[in-house]
């Protein structure tokens, strides 16, 4: 299997603090990785300086061969990688359906499109028909089409983090950073987006990349796992290493080992 | 034609005006007018550091102080002390009951509408203003028995000659800061201001009434504006409806570029704005129709310098 | 030490717009003792303790402490009646010193006398605090903040302390002494409710447990038989059974 | 159930509506007193200044104080395009005008495209540094900026001819123009917020961050939206000024901002026709106010006319408003063809109901 | 059948007979009742007050009709004065209007009342531009260069003025052509004279005065309006200069004293009318009714305002017609008018009268007049 994307030697810091710290990894084609550590290892700083959200301070991020360190977010989007947030963020006062579709506004690169779309020229109305059906049919895809004309805000919590990852399924990524999932879920909840993490990344053919604290869905879906402490990379491993690692139980999984 | 408004350019700079007497006489003109927008910066800068709100009203805040105070003298026939005194703290009141009949009802309402009530606030004390004291400036002069003459009588300190008023009015404005840092910094009430600038659920979970620490703080404000209002009279002795639009913007931007939240920036604002307001318009008088602009040219300055002011703090949005 | 009841709660629900987040839910605390409300984040548990404090509105449901009714009491008058609410994430103070959140914590209270008792005795029980007390809190490290945050909510004289996720973000080494310090705090005759999500710890220590899921009380028994069930194992102990 | 109408059957009544609304503007141009005129011109333009200002605050979500800056601009650019050279030479009375303003004079139409054009100009100047600020920081700056170009015109003499102003405009500005102009600033505005362009200005309003994670250039949408409602602001500003004939800074302060703010936001920020309902009642309803300012009869009692009462009872009026009323008149609805409809079918449900 | 016809048209001859009786003169007035110059248009109000109580009624055939004056407040405002225009002339149908006192709104209502062809009076605007290519302006004041060209005079030749500093309000077309037409004379006498620039509204002067001082000027004019010039005379005063004020009919109102106090004795002024100053036979009584009503002295504005009011109820009476056009042509017919602030005559196809100035002074916190100057 062939490597989507490289993190080679990333730093970055905050004044002080180093958040993350020489992380270096990969992610390879199709593969389900896991990202865990304590509150604070710097694992969502990874994310945001993966999509561009901070630039690295040293090292760079290649995504199919291509350096993407330093880019735009809404670059590195285009590129093909789209996430979803820690805290819920979604469009909380558009609806469920515009919600899918302003992920699709990057089809529009061309700011002739602008003038197009105020003017309504027929290609224009085209694209928003086509942008409309593309929208509820993943909608469809995800369950949420009975929805699609309710705002956001008002789903319940759970549907809100999958209308999230619906949403940014409508980028068309290659590749999905999914960023505690499943905070706030019961544990059904939690074992339905077990099923549908799983589901997604077959039938987009997506890499995923996932940050929980939940240990049953990393431990349940992934099949590599890096684990930060302190911003740094402290082990990698399937599950079964990983939970039998003597560094990872001292940082991390400490606690329960208690029991 | 003679005398075009643009004349000369840059190259009075060093001209006559620029000797020791003249630059003390600046000097001490625009420590005492930095110091009257510092007192009004200070009611901005609490006022967003507790609400996050602009209070937009507060200018007017100030007008009144100058009012109650007028009306003091003039109407209850109070010695002039007496009556200054009785402004200030019924101009705090003012400032206090503004805040409870207008803006906590939108404590948790979007901020857009917050910001159009303390305009609409700011609206309506103007033009209650004009009806009830009427449109036309009033006297705010020793002649009229607002206050003793003696003030007036100048003191010549070499070659400058400065107004006793001048330096009273710099002896209070640093006297009511220290009292105001003492109050901030060294009282009990005071560490409750600062913790509700932080976080006010948790300060009520202190055990403290969080709504009558805002109130005190508004209060403090306007009486800070108060002060600073009959300074401004005595300085420029008329009164009209609009008289705190001018100083009270004045006063906003120096709050801003101080870094808005920040008492001791409100004060450094206050004085930067006054300085290079008096000291720009001294040294190159032809550019004395710009003098507003400065301040907003300060103000840009600062903030795409340092997004948060001199002495602002850094919110960073978590992602 | 009684058995009596210090707060009631009756059908408690909270309405965030749309959103129904706690759907009646009724918890029993006794003097003395240590109970602890766990569940998954989002569950409601940070809302039962605001609920509580009335920093957010109720939308329906009966609270009562020592046979008060504080319903509707204004949050400031209930922490005053004896009832500390150490919030989430700490949320000190950070531009006031250390010794300032602290006696931020004692706002309300007059006696300089017992204040100083207090502080002292709160100095003992978080000696680190006492090496910081002129330092801004903003600059102590993550641990320490919650030291003081706990230290500030036992300012308030608490006859009833209310603990919201004191291990979150923590290093394992220090979510026990965290827990260790519960366990003293409440030797001192202080009553606890603990919210937490790190269950095991949690049940380990406490009298009594609540399970919370979406809104609604779905189990409740002493901490020892929580600890033992099935269901609490497999819902919220996952990794040790994994 | 929601009920939607068909599509063709919606292009259909607008066209009725515009064409209804064009008989009636000929009706009043040809029959009404020129002081109804006057108020039907000022109406259409205060549509276009707070639908302007309601895509830069209400939709994109930046929180922009300085409208009253681009208006001026467009005012003044316009004015200095069609003013005659004989005029010109008059009204600079302290410094003559500037070499290649002297020599021109140009009809209605090209200037008031070129004031929007300068407008927008200047809004991409301007928008390009005050946008790395957020929030409040924002606000401000861009009041420091529209009053910056007030300060400005104030003092650039021999441009604008200072502080005094420039008079004796061609009163250009009728009724067709000025509601011509709000039909093109409504037309554009609103086709741009219903487009896929729109849905990505919003999502900039509701989370910047989301946004600019799901692909979208927030800075050069938020930019690209600060020039638009700049450019209509200044097509406003050469409107008005053609309208009432004498212009000068002071007309521009910042509580012309503040009027247009309110005219927003007492239709509902983030609604069109909010923005469009804001400004006629505001419009009217300042005017109908001058009753206060007349002695009047309340029964018996009759109260002598005070002057200033109208902006006293105006401003409480505001502050009411904003308490009960947060989200204004529309909120961030739109009427629509739609919602007209489900209003009527449930109205007539309703009767029928009764009726059983 | 025919009886019925008969009887309409008695009916509708009867109607068109009664519309015709002419039951009111309405009369409008547009001035700065709020903003910064209310003062100014306050006074005028109280002026026109006195003069509808005096003269409630005016002569049309052999009935006295009910005179009604509409106020509106332009707040000082010029789109707000043209504003202010329109609905008086469209919504109340006045016949006649009378203000605003200031050029600059002068100049924009003016604009639309000659459009709509009703004459307008102000009291007070001097601007000569106001009247300029206009038929149905008039004002019941002189102008600047009248005024100018007098105040060079009087500095030259009473004060020994030689170098003079010019404070220039440049937001007010009546300051910047005062301060003209004065440099142009003074120029004309040998004088010298520069310019220093504030805007309506500033309060600090300091700069600009330190600046004017260094240059050693022997008088300071004050073309601005009283506000200003209050405040200007306090502070340089309070930086040492010691020579004379003077000052244009802007400084013509009570607040002068009462915000300058001390600092504004001794400043000369030129006005249009001063109760002490034997200007008219109507000067006498018009001084005594105002003491009487208002318990105050009378000022200017108010004379002026009591004078414009006459003149346009004795020109409908000339008139016998409250046609707009026809009481305007009797406006321009107007000659030898008595009124309180001296005769009135418009020279042909103008709206500017020849009348006499006066110049004050203030002492000990009074204005005193110093010398009537006829024409």
């Amino acid at each position: 299997m062939n490597e989507v994307l490289r993190i080679n030697n990333v730093t970055k810091r905050f004044g002080g603090l180093v958040a993350v710290d020489r992380f270096d990894g990969y992610v390879k084609q199709g593969e389900l990785l896991g990202l865990i550590g304590p509150n604070g290892a710097g694992k969502t700083t990874l994310f945001n300086v993966i999509t561009g959200m901070y630039a690295p301070d040293e090292g760079n991020i290649v995504f199919l061969g291509k350096d993407i360190s330093g880019h735009k977010p809404h670059e590195i989007t285009r590129c093909g990688i789209a996430r979803t947030f820690q805290n819920i963020r979604l469009f909380s006062d558009m609806t469920v359906l515009e919600n899918v579709m302003v992920s699709q506004h990057l089809k529009l690169r061309n700011w002739l499109w602008f003038f197009k779309s105020i003017v309504k020229t027929p290609d224009s109305i085209r694209m928003e028909k086509q942008m409309r059906e593309e929208g509820l049919r993943l909608l469809r895809r995800v369950g949420l089409e009975s929805f699609a004309n309710e705002k956001a805000s008002s789903l319940p919590y759970g549907l809100q983090r999958k209308l999230e990852i619906a949403r940014a399924l409508a980028t068309d990524p290659k590749m999905l950073l999914l960023d505690e999932p499943a905070a706030g879920m019961n544990p059904q909840e939690t074992s339905e987006l077990m099923e549908f993490i799983k589901q997604i990344r077959s039938d987009f053919h997506l890499t995923i990349m996932i940050i929980e604290h939940d240990m049953k869905v990393i431990m349940g879906i992934c099949e590599r796992i890096y684990v930060m402490d302190y911003g740094k990379l402290i082990a990698e491993g399937n599950p079964q290493q990983i939970q039998s690692n003597p560094v990872v139980i001292k940082a991390y999984l400490g606690e329960e080992v208690l029991l | 034609m003679t005398g075009a408004p643009a004349k000369g350019g840059f190259s009075k700079i060093g001209g006559d005006s620029l000797n020791l007497s003249g630059f003390l006489q600046h000097l001490v003109n625009a420590v005492s007018l930095g110091g009257i927008y510092a007192l009004i910066a200070i009611g901005y800068t609490m006022v967003y550091g507790i609400l996050r709100l602009i209070n937009f009203a507060h200018g007017d805040v100030f007008t009144y102080g100058i009012y109650f105070a007028f009306y003091g003298v003039v109407l209850f026939l109070m010695p002039w002390w007496i009556a200054f005194v009785f402004s200030i703290f019924l101009t705090a009141f003012l400032g206090a009951f503004i805040e409870r009949i207008a803006y906590r009802p939108l404590r948790n309402a979007p901020r857009i509408s917050a910001l159009i009530t303390a305009i609409g606030v700011s609206f309506f004390l103007q033009n209650f203003a004009v009806v009830v004291f009427g449109g036309r400036a009033k006297s705010f002069n020793p002649q009229t028995g607002i206050y003793p003459t003696s003030f007036l009588n100048m003191i010549n300190i070499g070659n400058v000659r400065i107004p006793i008023l001048t330096f009273i009015t710099i002896g209070i404005v640093f006297v009511a800061l220290i009292l105001l840092m003492w109050i901030v910094y060294r009282t009990k009430i005071g560490m409750a201001m600062r913790a509700i600038s932080k976080d006010i659920p948790t300060t009520r979970l202190m055990g403290v009434n969080a709504d009558r620490v805002i109130s005190f703080t508004f209060m403090l404000g306007s009486g800070l504006a108060a002060i600073g209002g009959i300074l401004w009279a005595m300085k420029y002795p008329q009164v009209y409806p609009y008289t705190g639009m001018i100083p009270g913007l004045k006063a906003f931007i120096a709050a801003v570029v101080g870094g808005i939240g920040s008492i001791q920036g409100a004060m450094v604002g206050g004085f930067i704005l006054g300085i290079s307001e008096i000291m720009i318009v001294a040294f190159v008088p032809s550019l004395a129709g710009y003098r507003d602009a400065f301040a907003y040219a300060i103000l840009l300055f600062v903030l795409l310098v340092k997004p948060t002011g001199i002495l602002g703090v850094e919110v960073s949005e978590k992602v | 030490m009684s058995n009596q009841t210090v707060l009631k709660i009756q059908d408690m629900h909270v309405h965030y717009g749309n959103i129904h987040a706690l759907k009646g839910i009724s918890i029993d605390v006794k003097a003395g003792q240590i109970v602890t409300l766990i569940g998954a984040n989002g569950a409601g548990k940070t809302t039962t303790l605001q609920a509580i404090t009335n920093l957010v509105r109720k939308s329906g449901g009966k609270v009562f402490f020592n046979d008060y009714d504080i319903t509707h009491t204004s949050t400031h008058q209930i922490v005053n009646s004896g009832i500390a609410l150490v919030p989430e994430g700490r949320r000190i103070f950070p531009n006031l010193t250390v010794y300032e959140n602290l006696m931020m914590g004692a706002y309300a209270r007059k006696d300089t006398e017992s204040i100083r008792k207090d502080l002292d005795w709160v100095l003992t029980l978080f000696p680190r605090l006492k090496e910081r007390l002129k330092q801004l809190g903003g600059t102590l490290s993550g641990g320490e903040q919650q030291m003081l945050a706990v230290a500030r909510g036992l300012m308030t004289r608490p006859k009833l302390l209310m603990l919201d996720e004191p291990s979150l973000g923590l290093a394992p080494l220090l979510v026990r002494e965290v827990f260790q310090i519960i366990q003293k705090i409440r030797e001192e005759g202080v009553t606890i409710l603990l919210v937490e999500q790190n269950a095991l710890a949690a049940l380990k220590i406490a009298d009594y447990g609540y399970v919370l899921e979406t809104g609604k009380i779905v189990m409740q028994d002493t901490g020892q038989n929580l600890l033992s069930s099935d269901n609490v194992r497999k819902a919220y102990l996952g990794v040790a059974i994994a | 159930m929601e009920k939607t109408l068909p599509n063709n059957l919606k292009f259909f009544l607008t066209i009725v509506l515009i064409f209804l609304i064009g008989i009636l503007l000929f009706l009043a141009n040809n029959k009404a007193s020129e002081y109804v005129i006057l108020i039907l011109n000022l109406m259409a333009i205060n549509i276009i200044f707070s639908v302007s200002l309601t895509l830069i605050n209400g939709i994109t979500g930046i929180f922009s104080l300085g409208h009253a800056g681009f208006i001026a601009i467009g005012a003044y650019v316009s004015t200095l395009l069609t003013l005659s050279v004989s005029q010109k030479e008059m009204t600079f009375l302290i410094k003559p005008l500037i070499y290649p303003l002297n020599q021109i004079q140009l009809p209605f139409l090209p200037a008031t495209l070129i004031a929007g054009l300068v407008a927008a100009g200047f809004g991409y100047i301007v928008a390009a540094p005050s946008l790395r600020l957020i929030g409040d920081y924002l606000a401000i700056a861009t009041l420091g900026l529209g009053e910056t170009i007030r300060i400005i015109a104030n003092n650039a003499w021999s441009i604008t001819n200072g502080a005094l102003g420039l008079k004796a405009i061609p009163p250009y500005t009728n009724i067709y123009w000025s509601w011509g102009w709000a039909f093109v600033t409504v037309l554009v505005i609103s086709s741009l917020v219903k487009s896929s362009y729109g849905r990505a200005l919003k999502a900039i309003r509701e989370d910047p961050i989301a946004a600019k994670a799901m692909g979208i250039n927030v800075f050069s949408h938020q930019v690209v939206s600060f020039v638009l409602g700049s450019l209509f602001a200044g097509v406003g500003g050469a409107l008005w000024a053609h309208l009432i004939t004498t212009i000068d800074p002071k007309s521009f302060a910042f509580s012309k901002t503040f009027e247009i703010l309110i005219m927003a936001v007492l239709g509902g920020l983030g609604s069109i026709s909010g923005a469009i309902i804001g400004a006629s009642i505001y419009t009217v309803g300042l005017e109908f106010l001058r009753v206060l300012e007349s002695p009047f009869k309340i029964g018996f009692i009759s109260f002598p006319g005070i002057p200033g009462m109208r902006m006293v009872v105006l401003s409480v009026l505001l502050i009411v408003l904003m308490l009960f009323w947060q989200r204004g008149i529309m909120g961030r609805k739109e009427l629509s063809w739609d919602s007209v409809y489900a209003l009527v079918a449930k109205r007539l449900k309703k009767r029928g109901g009764n009726d059983e | 059948m025919r009886k019925f016809y008969v009887a309409i048209a008695t009916v509708l001859a009867f109607v068109v007979v009664l519309a015709s009786e002419i039951s009111e003169v309405k009369i409008g007035a547009g001035w700065e009742m709020t903003g910064p110059i209310a003062g100014f248009g306050q006074m005028s109000w109280d002026g026109v007050k006195l003069a509808m109580k005096l003269r409630p009624t005016v002569r049309i055939g052999n009935k006295d009709v009910p005179v009604k004056v509409v106020l509106l407040d332009n707040k000082g405002d010029k789109a707000e004065a043209a504003n202010v225009v329109k609905r008086l002339i469209d919504v109340e149908k006045v016949v006649t209007i009378l203000g605003p006192c200031t050029s600059s709104c002068a100049l924009a209502a003016g604009a639309i009342a000659e459009q709509k062809q009703v004459p307008m009076v102000t009291n007070t605007a001097t601007n000569p531009l106001v009247t300029q290519n206009r038929r149905f302006i008039f004002r019941a004041c002189f102008i600047d260069p009248m005024q100018g060209e007098l105040l060079a005079k009087f500095a030259w030749e009473q004060l020994g003025s030689r170098n003079v500093a010019i404070m220039v309000d440049v937001a007010q077309d009546y300051v910047v052509g005062l301060a003209n037409y004065f440099k142009r004379k003074f120029a004309q006498l040998g004088g010298k004279f520069f310019e220093e620039y504030y805007n309506t509204g500033d309060q600090d002067f300091t700069a600009q005065l330190t600046d004017a001082l260094s240059k050693k000027p022997d008088t300071i004019f004050l073309p601005g309006y009283y506000s200003e010039i209050a405040l200007i005379c306090k502070q340089a005063r309070e930086l040492g200069f010691k020579g004379n004020f003077l000052a244009g009919d802007g400084a013509d109102a009570p607040e002068l004293i009462q915000i300058g106090g001390k600092f504004v004795e001794g400043l000369y002024y030129t006005t249009y009318f001063h109760q002490d100053a034997d200007l008219s036979p109507a000067t006498k009584p018009f001084v005594e009714a105002y003491i009487k009503e208002y318990n105050r002295r009378p000022d200017a504005f108010g004379a002026l305002a009591f004078d414009a009011y006459n003149l346009v109820l004795d020109a409908i009476e000339r008139a016998q017609s409250i046609d707009p056009v026809a009481i305007r042509d009797a406006l321009a017919a107007t000659k030898d008018f008595q009124g309180v602030g001296g005769s009135i005559t418009y020279p042909e196809g103008s709206g500017d009268p020849v009348k006499p100035a006066v110049i004050n002074t203030v002492k000990n916190g009074q204005f005193i007049l110093m010398t009537v100057v006829r024409p």
